[in-house]
């Protein structure tokens, strides 16, 4: 992936030169003269082309941003409501992801998201305690942040 | 042009402020401190975003300043905010505060 | 507002005086935290507050705040970090060496070495 | 420099080679070589004798500090002559007798003679000076060499304890005169006291005389040991028995008499003057004699007639301000006060001199000065014997002594005065003789006890330390020459009337002098059957009936009690100096760093509450000021809800968060306040403090109030407003008398033109005052140095504190 | 419009900073107080937008972010201060 | 006691960079706009003591290895010697030059010797603050 | 060179920064030290002969004219001190040699003496208040940080109360600096003075003369406000000591004759009879505690004390002679003080104890000490022809002639019970049988003795050559009694 971005960028040098201008206008049409043609060469890769990984990107931060919209909702209606009936409690979740990264977009997207907030990771990366505001349905909470947030970062960092 | 953006500004400002009303309660009324630090590292963070954001169309409607401050310091909350509320609860945890007595489950206690 | 500032000044001192008469050395090193705020705020009054806009030119304003105490100001808070740092760092030492932080212990008299 | 300055400078200049010769001729005794120095001087000055008799006087001047007016000008006149003649005159023979007195092997010669060379020279200078100041200068150098000689067996408490006691008290005399020197010149506008004495009718009449006049004879008293200041003298015999004969009884304490005499032409007119010092004198004199007696140590009775002897003669010389108000110099009666004075004082250091030595002699050889343990020597020292015989009857005041013509002289003086009509002297006159009587009586019978208990009566060898004998051949020719002397000044006065005492009368009191005329001196022997005469034989009946009864009224003196005499009364003024500022300094200096902080603070609010009372400071002027908005407001009860926090907050988390809460409602107030550039530094500098805050404490223990009692919360709750109040009271007062612009508006104008920055508070800080702001971070460096060496560096575990304990 | 909704929200705003203050005070335990505290530093970053907005200057634009960071940091360090005792560790593998 | 703070640390890294440019921005815009050395330096001398929260000081001197005492001394360099150059062409001590050129990239750009000044401050201020945490730290 | 002023202070900074690069070798810290001290006295010598010949010397800082920016203003005063500084921070730091330990010498000690130098010379220096202020903290800190290092136990107990007290009085300066500038709207003093002459005696500008005094008082320890001192000045090392006995209560002093002739007199009947009463209370309160104490230390420490009572003294008398006697004690006492710490240093390190009553019979051994010390005890009591005696007899003659007996007379008193204090110190430590007797091994004390005694020495010319010092006092005098002087100079109209 950074050899394609690298090989943009040097497209886009190359446009620069091309133009004989110097300016952070010609940088940018050229980053995206570039990109076209390798869309069109996208098949020569032999990676996935990473345009598809900013798609996932994108795609993982309105997820987070409507998660996190939900979230403010759901505070909003355990505080307002006049009598707190709420079961609060920690428990623990598997995680597949394996790298630093991937582990901390995850617990903060959880952080995030209604009702969840992590507490600590273990030692080998692999389980994530998780304290949430309403713990009624814990197996409904873990497929929900595997199915949603899991798979979305993995589509972005293993793509 | 101004009318909209006088409104999503006013919009902005007030859902912002709200918000931040909100956590406030939240961080008073909730019994413990993991579930306030729910209402803080969530509606205090949202609050704050919309504040900005706000601010930001402020400034690009009135003076046609981009003011790339804002807009940093919107993604440093993005990224900041869930971390802080987590290192708050741990801390929390490893100092040994009790959770509310209604809580009903603690994986952590057997960590590995 | 500049008259209120003063009496917040005041206050900000009587509190800093009072603090700095108790026992406990850290609640001495407080009261110097606090002695520097109210001279910081007392300075800035002394500039004249609010009369114009921020001190930084292009703000198509016709007056500006009075720069001075600004300058001043900053240099004192600067200073007073420096200090307060030190105080710290000696209080710290002190009662890793003297084992109390209750200045009737801290006492001592010049004859007695 | 003219040969006077240089016979000024020559002992202090031998003096930095004593040492020299002392260390490089060890077999030699070092007196020889210092021996020549006075001699020469004496020759040398006898040259100016007949300068004086012509009553001229010879004057000098190096200038040392002229923008002052301050020089070094030496002048020989009548008086100073004598003085010198003294000087070197003693000093010679004081010098030759110590040869033979101290050691070379055991004692630390070098020191002896460098002490006595320099005070040689200081006294030279004190009486040849013309300026006050350098009069002065060489006044405290006596006293200083005088120090340094009674200690000069330091290692005996005794001689600590009295070379302080002279110093403190001669020194004291000193400062005092040279606040009358000042005083003086202030009057005069000259230093010299020639250029003084001419405008003596004016300075009469300034408002300042007075404390001149007082503050001068403090100094003169002083020195030469009248009531009450004598007491320095007696410890003073401390010093090496040579030392007491030059210093203590010849020469240094007669620089008080000298002071005396010399100002007599600027002061005597003065009712005052004749008061103090004849009074002073004589009281002196009586009281001195009458303690003498009942010593024991022969130094300590030779100590008290001196010091009653000296009382004479400044008694002379007080009175002898009476002659000023008679114009005719042929019938004026009065000047017999001077001449006496002049004679005594040339008697005095003839007879008390050879005594002095007499008496080290007796103690060099029996090794013991206590008139107890002594007795029956006069076989075995028949020298010594005649010579105390010599000496005590002249200061006795039995003929054929040159002591018997001053004491006459003396007696005739104080008749005359009982017929005076000055000074109100027609009431008090009587008193004069009669004291003047009672004193010689005792002075005759302790001249009595001087001779007959130590060389009279029963032999103790037992109770001696060495077997004596007569002493050595060398130390007795100092001592022969004196008692010769004794006997040429009484037999024939005369010698001296033209060449010494005429000229230094001359000069005490210039004023009856007129123009071209001389005063002329004759002094006889026999006057017939005079009121004085009657006066001397019932002096020596009386005093023969006293001797002989002494046993019985001996205990007469145990009603002086002996904790109120003046002695006691230095000590323990010494002692309440020192126990008291002790007590008192701990009283207040009590280590608490509270008690200062409340002085300071008291101080604060008090000076500061007065000035503004007293200059009806406060001005409250609210039209030049900005609106309170509601923000402001908001974040004042922010502000105070935090302080108050950090008042009543027990713990030291909550006081450290509590006082970041002030910090940032300060940084917020920088907002409001349009200070973007301090909003910034006060935040991030708050968030470090804070952290500072919180890494340091961790170590510290729990907050806790340590039991503050209520009492004590109120007083510094008080001081706290006090303080507070102050500050906003200037504070408003301050900013309501805004009585210029501000230099702001060139920073304004010139931040883009000149300085090419647009925001001023920076450009300010790195271009207009940048100054400050290198300094400003080498503040912090040095701190965070410190910092680093505080905590790394602790030196109390290693070694390197050798200088720490 | 604006104005209103400025000073609206400004005041809503020191509502809730008044609330957190009540949380900072009361505790009861640490850990609340740090909620508070940071829950402050970020309603703090609101204040400080609304006050550059009523004051109409970019100027305190920089001093948003600023608190923003110095919360974060500071959040984090008594966090640490709260868990491990000391801030800064040495070697955190012993 | 030990924790896993692979979280924080991962954004700790992140959040750095972004201090470290928001430093460098403050501290170049200090002539026009509010900022300078003093804060730059401040808000540099913080991310690093974002790093030693979230690392410790053993693998923070590692990829940091400055003596920050050093630091003090170059600042001091910096400061006094942008000042002291004045002593060269003979104008009184601290008189600052500027003028504008023409850069490449940046454009027209004003240089001022007051820069170098503030460059001194901004590392002083650096060094101060980690020369102060780092000795506190280590105190242990 | 039109930037001559600035060298005294320059050199100092530049030899600091140097220094702090070479924390790692000692010896190479002591060859620069001299090296920079020494260039120090030379520039203010420069300086010094520069401002005989051409008058008061200015410089602007940055070139900004005079009231906008910071004006470095060396006039006579400013330089004579400057010099007599900078030759004791050089006799300090040739003594720091063989005295201070490698411990400190490792750690900074060094930069932060010259660091303290600076503040000092730029504190003499300086035309600005607010300048004033930020050297006042340079040297203020300096000594915080000299006054601890080491970290011994009463090093730390003492230094909390030393920062205190002059924390408290940094910020009344700061709060005091703004009530002024609030008033006459400038920083700089020459203008500061133009603009209170104006209005005349306004009363704000007496009250505001009254807080400087305070603030100035704090530092330069006058009666009420000197209760910090001598317990924190007992606590570091003799060179420290001298350092700070010599220089710091000096400059609160010199900042106290500035201020009050340049600009606060046009109240002098309150303000000056204020100083005066507070002058002789701390003579009085100095006296008390030299008798008080049995130990080197104090009775020298509270020595200063007596001495800033006197100076003060001189200042509240405020005549044209009065002035010059406190600048010739002002610069007498800097000397002798700082040779009389010197001295009791290495008596201290004979000895191993400060205490009088555990001294004893060094004379034997170390004659040259003894005599040395008598003679600088002489100089302190201001027995002619030595250093203290011009300066005490002006102000004692102008005490009298502006009808102020009882003060004259008890400065001339003082006189009496300083020779006491340091006489019984003398034979004390010299002459009085010690307790146990001394080892018959002589510790080497050459290296400590020289500087001491040079500082002696200097202080008998200084005695002795008044004349040739008189014209340079003269002309210092002269630019305090006229301000127009002064202002001239600065404002150059």
């Amino acid at each position: 992936m950074s050899f394609q971005i690298l090989l943009n960028v040097f497209l886009a040098f190359l446009w620069m030169f091309f133009q004989m201008s110097f300016s952070a206008r010609t940088f940018i049409i050229g980053y995206l003269l570039g990109l076209i043609v390798m869309i069109g060469m996208r098949r020569f890769f032999r990676h996935r082309f990473y345009l598809h990984r900013v798609w996932a990107v994108i795609y993982l931060f309105f997820l987070f941003l409507f998660e996190l919209i939900k979230a403010n909702i759901d505070v909003l209606k355990l505080v307002l409501r006049p009598k707190l009936n709420m079961r609060p409690g920690i428990f623990a979740l598997e995680t597949e992801l394996k790298s630093d990264w991937e582990i901390t977009l995850l617990s903060n997207l959880i952080t995030l998201t209604p009702g969840t907030l992590v507490i600590d990771v273990s030692d080998d990366n692999k389980t994530l305690y998780i304290h949430a505001i309403d713990i009624g349905e814990v197996s409904e909470a873990v497929d929900s942040i595997k199915n949603s947030f899991e798979k979305a970062i993995m589509e972005v960092s293993r793509g | 042009m101004t009318v909209i953006s006088d409104i999503i500004i006013v919009f902005l400002l007030l859902a912002g402020a709200f918000l931040s009303l909100v956590a406030a309660f939240g961080v008073i009324r909730l019994p413990d401190v993991y579930t306030r630090n729910h209402a803080a590292s969530k509606s205090a963070t949202l609050g704050v975003m919309f504040i900005l954001l706000g601010t930001f169309i402020f400034f690009l409607a009135k003076d046609g300043f981009f003011s790339s401050r804002l807009l940093l310091g919107i993604a440093f909350f993005f990224i900041t905010a869930p971390v802080a509320g987590h290192l708050i609860s741990r801390a929390a945890y490893n100092s040994g505060v009790k959770m509310w007595d209604k809580s009903v489950r603690d994986d952590l206690k057997n960590k590995k | 507002m500049e008259i209120l500032m003063c009496m917040i000044a005041g206050l900000l001192f009587a509190a800093a005086v009072y603090l700095m008469l108790s026992k406990s050395l850290l609640r001495i090193i407080i009261g110097t935290g606090l002695l520097s705020h109210g001279t910081h705020l007392m300075l800035l009054t002394m500039g004249g507050l609010k009369t114009g806009t921020v001190p930084v030119l292009g703000e198509n304003a016709a007056a500006y705040t009075d720069p001075i105490p600004q300058a001043l100001i900053l240099t004192a808070i600067v200073i007073s970090f420096g200090v307060t740092a030190v105080f710290l760092v000696i209080a710290y030492r002190a009662y890793q060496e003297l084992g109390t932080d209750n200045m009737d212990q801290l006492r001592g008299t010049e004859s007695d070495d | 420099m003219s040969l006077l300055h240089w016979a000024i400078l020559a002992p202090f200049i031998l003096a930095a080679f004593v040492p020299f010769v002392r260390k490089k001729a060890p077999s030699i005794h070092t007196g020889w070589f210092v021996f020549v120095l006075p001699v020469v001087l004496f020759v040398s000055f006898l040259q100016y004798l007949p300068v004086t008799m012509n009553n001229d006087s010879v004057s000098k001047t190096v200038s040392w500090i002229p923008s002052l007016g301050i020089d070094f000008t030496a002048y020989v006149d009548g008086l100073s002559l004598l003085f010198v003649l003294l000087i070197t005159g003693i000093g010679a023979l004081v010098v030759l007798y110590s040869t033979y007195y101290l050691s070379k092997t055991k004692e630390s010669l070098q020191h002896f003679y460098v002490y006595l060379l320099m005070f040689m020279g200081a006294m030279l200078g004190v009486v040849l000076s013309d300026n006050v100041i350098t009069l002065y200068m060489f006044w405290e150098l006596t006293s200083i060499s005088s120090f340094l000689l009674i200690a000069y067996w330091f290692d005996r408490d005794r001689s600590r304890y009295g070379a302080m006691k002279s110093m403190l008290i001669t020194v004291f005399g000193g400062l005092m005169m040279l606040g009358g020197f000042a005083v003086l010149s202030i009057m005069g506008g000259t230093f010299s006291i020639r250029e003084l004495a001419a405008q003596a009718p004016e300075l009469n009449n300034h408002p300042l005389f007075l404390l001149a006049m007082i503050l001068i004879l403090l100094g003169a008293f002083t020195k030469s040991a009248q009531f009450p200041f004598y007491i320095w003298l007696p410890d003073a015999m401390e010093a090496p028995t040579p030392v007491s004969a030059y210093l203590h009884s010849a020469t240094m304490v007669k620089a008080g008499i000298y002071l005396v005499a010399r100002f007599s032409p600027i002061f005597a007119f003065s009712s005052y003057w004749f008061w103090i010092v004849g009074a002073v004198g004589l009281f002196t004199m009586v009281w001195a004699s009458f303690n003498a007696v009942k010593q024991t140590d022969l130094k300590g009775i030779l100590a008290f007639s001196t010091v009653s002897q000296l009382g004479l003669i400044m008694c002379l010389l007080g009175v002898s301000s009476a002659a000023l108000y008679f114009d005719s110099l042929d019938d004026n009666l009065y000047t017999a006060a001077v001449i006496a004075a002049v004679f005594h004082l040339i008697n005095h250091a003839t007879f008390k001199g050879s005594l002095f030595m007499v008496v080290g002699i007796i103690d060099h050889e029996t090794g013991t000065r206590d008139i107890r343990r002594l007795g029956g020597l006069m076989s075995l020292m028949p020298v010594t014997f005649t010579l105390s015989v010599i000496g005590a009857f002249s200061m006795a005041g039995l003929p054929p002594f040159n002591g018997f013509l001053s004491k006459e002289m003396f007696f005739l003086s104080m008749v005359q005065l009982t017929e005076l009509n000055l000074f109100q002297l027609e009431t008090w006159g009587m008193l004069l003789p009669v004291l003047a009587w009672i004193g010689s009586v005792f002075t005759f019978i302790y001249s009595i006890i001087l001779v007959f208990n130590v060389f009279g009566g029963k032999f103790q060898p037992e109770k001696l330390e060495k077997k004596p004998h007569e002493a050595p051949a060398g130390m007795l020719i100092s001592p022969i020459v004196l008692a010769a002397l004794v006997i040429l000044f009484g037999l024939f006065p005369n010698l001296l009337s033209y060449s010494l005492i005429q000229p230094a009368a001359a000069s005490i009191v210039p004023s009856i002098i007129p123009a071209g005329d001389q005063l002329y001196v004759n002094i006889y022997f026999w006057h017939g059957i005079t009121v004085e005469l009657l006066m001397t034989i019932g002096v020596v009946a009386v005093g023969i009936v006293l001797y002989k009864f002494l046993p019985k009224w001996i205990g007469l003196y145990d009603y002086f009690p002996g904790k109120v005499t003046l002695n006691q009364f230095y000590n323990s003024s010494l002692y309440v100096a020192e126990r008291g500022s002790n007590s008192l300094t701990k009283a207040y200096m009590t280590g608490f760093i509270r008690s200062y902080l409340v002085y300071i603070f008291a101080f604060f609010i008090a000076i500061l509450g007065f000035t503004m009372w007293a200059k009806n400071a406060f001005r409250f002027d609210a039209s030049n000021t900005a609106p309170i908005g509601f923000y402001e407001a908001g974040l004042l009860v922010v502000l105070c809800i935090s302080i108050v926090t950090i008042l009543m907050a027990k713990s030291r988390l909550t006081s450290i968060i509590a006082l970041g809460a002030v910090g940032y409602s300060v940084s917020l107030f920088f907002v409001i306040f349009r200070a973007p550039d301090l909003a910034l530094t006060q935040l991030v500098i708050e968030t470090v403090s804070t952290a500072l805050f919180l890494l340091c404490f961790y170590h510290l223990p729990k907050l806790y109030r340590h039991e503050e009692k209520i009492g004590f919360q109120i007083g510094n709750a008080i001081i706290a407003a006090g303080v507070g109040i102050i500050v906003t009271l200037i504070g408003i007062s301050a900013h309501s008398t805004k009585l210029f612009s501000s230099i702001n508006e060139y920073y304004i104008e010139n931040t883009y033109s000149k300085a090419g920055g647009e925001n001023m508070v920076n450009v300010i800080l790195v271009d207009f005052r940048g100054f400050d702001t290198l300094f400003e971070i080498s503040v912090l460096s040095v701190a965070a140095l410190g910092i680093y060496g505080l905590i790394k560096l602790r030196m109390e575990k290693g070694g390197e504190q050798h200088e720490n304990k | 419009m604006i104005d209103i909704a400025l000073k609206l929200s400004l005041i809503i705003l020191a509502i809730a900073m008044l609330g957190l203050v009540y949380r900072l005070v009361k505790g009861p335990t640490t850990p609340d107080r740090i909620v508070a505290l940071d829950a402050m530093g970020v309603n703090l970053v609101s204040i400080a937008a609304v006050l550059s907005m009523i004051l109409n200057t970019s100027n305190f634009l920089d001093i948003i972010l600023l608190i923003a960071i110095l919360a974060f940091i500071g959040t984090v360090a008594y966090a640490k201060f709260l868990e491990k005792g000391e801030v800064i560790e040495y070697d955190r593998n012993q | 006691m030990k924790t896993n703070d692979v979280i924080f640390q991962t954004v700790a890294k992140v959040v750095f960079f972004m201090i470290i440019f928001f430093a460098v921005r403050i501290f170049f815009a200090g002539h026009y706009y509010p900022g300078g050395g003093f804060v730059g330096g401040l808000l540099t001398s913080g991310a690093i003591v974002l790093l030693l929260l979230a690392f410790d000081m053993k693998t923070v001197k590692k990829g940091l290895p400055i003596d920050f005492k050093c630091l003090i001394g170059l600042g001091l360099l910096f400061g006094a010697g942008t000042a002291a150059g004045s002593l060269l062409f003979n104008v009184p001590f601290f008189t600052h030059a500027y003028d504008y050129f023409q850069l490449p990239l940046f454009g027209k750009t004003s240089l001022h010797t007051a820069m170098l000044f503030d460059l001194g401050v901004y590392f002083v201020v650096i060094g101060v603050t980690m020369t102060i945490i780092q000795t506190i730290g280590e105190s242990e | 060179m039109i930037n001559l002023p600035i060298l005294p202070i320059l050199i100092p900074l530049a030899a600091a920064i140097v220094l702090i690069f070479l924390s790692k070798s000692v010896s190479a810290q002591r060859i620069v030290s001299v090296i920079a001290s020494t260039a120090t006295v030379i520039s203010a010598i420069i300086v010094m002969a520069k401002v005989k010949s051409d008058g008061i010397q200015t410089v602007d800082m940055g070139s900004w004219p005079a009231p906008f920016g910071i004006t470095l203003v060396s006039d006579m005063l400013s330089i004579l001190l400057v010099l007599t500084a900078s030759v004791i921070t050089l006799c300090v730091v040739l003594y720091s040699f063989r005295s201070i330990g490698s411990g400190r010498e490792n750690f900074y000690y060094y930069p932060i003496v010259q660091f303290l130098l600076l503040g000092v010379n730029g504190s003499f220096t300086t035309g600005d208040i607010f300048n004033l202020f930020v050297f006042f903290e340079i040297m203020l800190m300096s000594s915080y940080v000299l006054i601890v290092i080491g970290g011994t136990k009463i090093q730390l107990r003492e230094s909390i109360k030393y920062i205190l007290v002059n924390v408290i009085s940094s910020a009344i300066f700061v709060i005091a600096v703004g009530f002024l500038y609030s008033v006459t709207g400038s920083l700089n003093m020459a203008h500061i003075s133009v603009r209170i002459s104006e209005i005349g005696s306004e009363p704000i500008i007496t009250v505001l003369a009254v807080l400087f005094l305070i603030v100035f008082g704090l530092k330069g320890a006058i009666f009420p406000l000197y209760f910090w001192l001598p317990g924190s000045y007992a606590a570091p090392p003799a060179p420290i000591l001298a350092l700070f006995g010599s220089l710091l209560t000096k400059v609160g002093i010199y900042a106290i004759l500035r201020t009050y002739t340049l600009f606060f007199y046009h109240d002098q009947p309150f303000t000056h009879d204020i100083l005066s009463m507070l002058a002789l209370l701390t003579i009085v309160a100095g006296v008390i505690g030299a008798l008080a104490y049995r130990d080197v230390k104090q009775i020298l420490i509270y020595n200063i004390i007596i001495a800033v009572g006197i100076l003060l003294f001189g200042i509240a008398t405020m005549t044209e002679e009065s002035i010059a006697g406190t600048v010739f004690y002002l610069i007498h006492d800097m000397i002798i003080k700082a040779g009389l710490f010197l001295l009791g240093g290495i008596m201290i390190y004979i000895a191993g104890t400060s205490n009088l009553n555990k001294m004893g019979g060094l004379i034997r051994q170390y004659p040259s000490l003894g005599w040395t010390f008598l003679l600088a005890s002489f100089a302190l009591a201001g027995i002619p022809p030595l250093s203290g005696f011009t300066g005490k007899l002006l102000i004692v003659r102008s005490g009298f002639a502006e009808s102020e007996y009882v003060g004259s007379i008890i400065v001339l008193l003082s006189s009496l019970a300083v020779l006491y204090s340091v006489i019984n110190l003398f034979m004390a430590v010299f002459w009085k049988t010690p307790e146990t007797p001394l080892p018959d091994v002589k510790k080497r004390t050459g290296l400590l003795f020289v500087p001491a005694a040079a500082l002696v020495v200097l202080s008998v010319l200084y005695g002795v050559g008044t004349e040739a010092v008189y014209p340079y006092v003269m002309q210092a005098v002269d630019a305090l009694i006229q301000p127009e002087i002064y202002i001239d100079a600065v404002l150059k109209e």
